[in-house]
């Protein structure tokens, strides 16, 4: 039997190493697995390429990240933001590194890892300073930049729910980046709020298929207890 | 000068969207847009955190994180929404898929070049989201801005000093004078508010402006 | 108020002209349109370029318009199968063109086209005929095939339900080719099983957005009555 | 010399594939394979045409026109499995998420090209199908085939002469009279049908074959 489902956050972050370069799921703090990162500050990895849309926002997640000073480089579309005072301070203190990507490069080259191709050229960003020194090409009359896809050894993701194979379904506006991180890692993570037993998402419905998740974690088991939680369902006999 | 309050421009850019357009609005007084557009025709708002049928600010105490918009503002969803992931989002913007976007900017040029991520300061943290997405993708890219600066110099110009966000990209300004188009002939003047003139806007610009 | 259903499967093809590059959705028959080919066929359109993963099965969809001769060239990955005698027949007599495309290419061409990628550097083909005197690149120590997309002017693909805003989801593995094609072509025409009242899909669970789709029919529209099917909730008040 | 029957050789296959792997299986032969996993593993099979947790064929009169696999026969889904469009299957294939597929060849060279498409034949109609994004996509590529062609002649061969599928891509190469490693050194046998002895397939091949 297959069973991806961890028994708590820190189980599941345990082999993260220094250096490590990790996917971060979210737009601002909607799909922002907040407990696996928790669970990645206690563990301790320091020097991480974290991949994500922003920079962090408020004292939580990706900004306790960076506060904890283990974050070395910072790929983003949108670091600048009210609330982005720990990247700021940090970057204003030449302490963290910023790669900025036009939010669609960044979707499409994460999206390229995972879909295997060696290189895309893109629309956006020809002609500006984020495109200087980039190859170029016109194809057709319009103009292309080359552009390289963004693999990761981690990828850390919320979901809505899950089930052991690593099924993934999404909740509204939280979804953004976490299906593409899924694909694009070597190791993805999903916290799911809940944990359904094999059956109990729609095959129809499923937005992210297990091949692309190694380790579920149901949040309830990033609490105090350390255990996951699972629906009463999934506790019981689910091949029924 | 008349000069549109930005209440107004809002109202003048929400003139122009037809029905059943598919509209992105930027951050900001874009976004303001929406609530101009009119209750009695379908027209469908795109954000591009996973958003289509992008629907008004939820009734207070409705708020739910997971369903925000491109500024991170609570939002709904019209019935007959969908939501997806970022790489359909931006195929969305990118693949030409978009009728209109709605853009602010710092600077737009007469041949429609667009500067609207960065002033270029030496230490300003840079920070760019979908903008240049959303520039070179959608069909048409409308610019709602003030004319002029706060130090009084057109945002209009010749060519762009700022850093640019795409080239060649913007069909109209919106502002509070009037409405340009922009385009490889240089600028024209569609529309001013009343009690403007050619000759004041072209003044204020620099810009041989002439009646579209 | 914005009403993509089309009366018949007839209106839906009425504006496509000769020569016009058209993606027919399917995996053999699976996801085939039919009732839209045979609107196509009855319409008369001429010299037509087929982009589907097959070149017909059987004598209905695609072969029907094989047979019918008003195909000038097809583009897809397998041609040849145990009844595809009407594309054999046509291509054995050099009256039809063959442009063979790797599988995974094709999806991903439709795929470039429709998210506005300028080409893209696919590892599939590399060292062989189906990469011949197409450019190269080692990236990374990996071998890549520079490959343009495929764009179309109309695709006609099948779905399960639909609303009037042009929203999909298909049904199991007839969706295959379906969600591309709707996003690489100018004008996507989609039959459906049923035409749903707004609401009537899951906005977790749409699969293709309206923003792809232009037109929709409910195929019961194609019978012999012309008029098209919906669910009694559709042609009631839906937004209630 | 001793041969496996067809049944047993795709029964070999099965037992080198561990449980939880994702396998992707050819049309023909390979297809075979399934029916030889063992029921108390569970492994993840992915047809090119939108399906991951694929199961065995429907019961007669159970059949379902819009679920088949890529030979186009019926099948049925498991609890669990998933359908999804052409993009993310072939993503699961070329973006390297595929433990094993297992494919039938024409020609394997013993540095693991891959022939499988087309003999070349003149008048033939070609057809690739996802042969070349399988054999370029998993992380292991097995070869599920006959030794030798009706003809005699080995199908483990120096060089490929027929059109090839992909280039070194082939890591085992399962036949009727044994289990070969194909790889940058050349091939090797991992394990020969009882009666079959090392001398005799390297007759067969003409290839300087050693015990892996």
């Amino acid at each position: 039997m297959i069973d991806k489902s961890q028994s708590s956050c820190a189980t599941a972050v345990a082999d993260i190493t220094d250096g490590a370069t990790v996917m971060i799921g979210g737009f601002g703090t909607a799909g922002m697995p907040d407990e696996l990162i928790q669970a990645l500050i206690d563990h301790g990895a320091r020097e991480l390429t974290i991949i994500n849309n922003n920079a962090g926002n408020g004292d939580t997640g990706l900004a306790a990240l960076i506060a904890n000073k283990r974050v070395r480089k910072v790929v983003c579309s949108f670091p600048r933001q009210s609330d982005s005072w720990h990247f700021d301070a940090a970057y204003q203190a030449s302490e963290i590194e910023l790669e900025l990507v036009p939010q669609g490069n960044l979707a499409a080259r994460i999206h390229a890892a995972g879909s295997g191709l060696g290189a895309i050229f893109t629309p956006t960003g020809y002609g500006t300073q984020l495109a200087q020194g980039k190859e170029t090409r016109e194809i057709n009359g319009r103009h292309y930049v080359l552009e390289y896809p963004i693999h990761a050894d981690f990828a850390l993701i919320k979901a809505h729910r899950g089930d052991r194979w690593g099924n993934l379904v999404y909740r509204k506006a939280a979804r953004n980046f976490g299906p593409l991180m899924a694909m694009a890692a070597r190791c993805t993570i999903a916290q799911v709020g809940e944990l359904v037993p094999l059956g109990g998402l729609d095959p129809e419905a499923v937005v992210t298929p297990g091949i692309f998740v190694q380790r579920v974690v149901a949040i309830g088991g990033c609490g105090p207890d350390g255990a996951a939680r699972t629906t009463a369902a999934a506790a019981q006999g689910e091949d029924q | 000068m008349n000069r549109l309050s930005r209440e107004q421009m809002a109202a003048r850019v929400a003139r122009d969207i037809p029905e059943g357009a598919y509209v992105n609005l930027g951050i900001g007084l874009p976004t303001q847009v929406a609530n101009h557009l009119p209750a009695d025709k379908e027209i469908f708002l795109q954000s591009e955190n996973g958003l289509l049928g992008m629907g008004p600010a939820p009734a207070p105490g409705q708020e739910d994180p997971d369903l925000i918009n491109a500024g991170k503002q609570p939002v709904t969803l019209l019935t007959g929404g969908a939501y997806f992931h970022h790489a359909d989002s931006f195929a969305m913007m990118r693949g030409g898929h978009l009728d209109i976007c709605v853009l602010g900017a710092f600077q737009v040029s007469q041949h429609g070049d667009l500067a609207n991520w960065s002033t270029g300061a030496p230490d300003a943290i840079p920070a760019v989201g979908g903008a240049m997405d959303l520039a070179i993708g959608a069909k048409q890219v409308f610019v709602l801005m003030e004319l002029l600066t706060r130090q009084g110099q057109s945002k209009l110009v010749p060519e762009c000093t700022y850093p640019l966000t795409g080239l060649r990209c913007v069909s109209r300004v919106y502002t509070d004078v009037g409405v340009f188009a922009a385009g490889a002939d240089g600028a024209t003047v569609i529309e001013l508010v009343e009690g403007v003139s050619l000759e004041q806007v072209r003044q204020l610009t620099g810009l041989p402006l002439t009646m579209a």
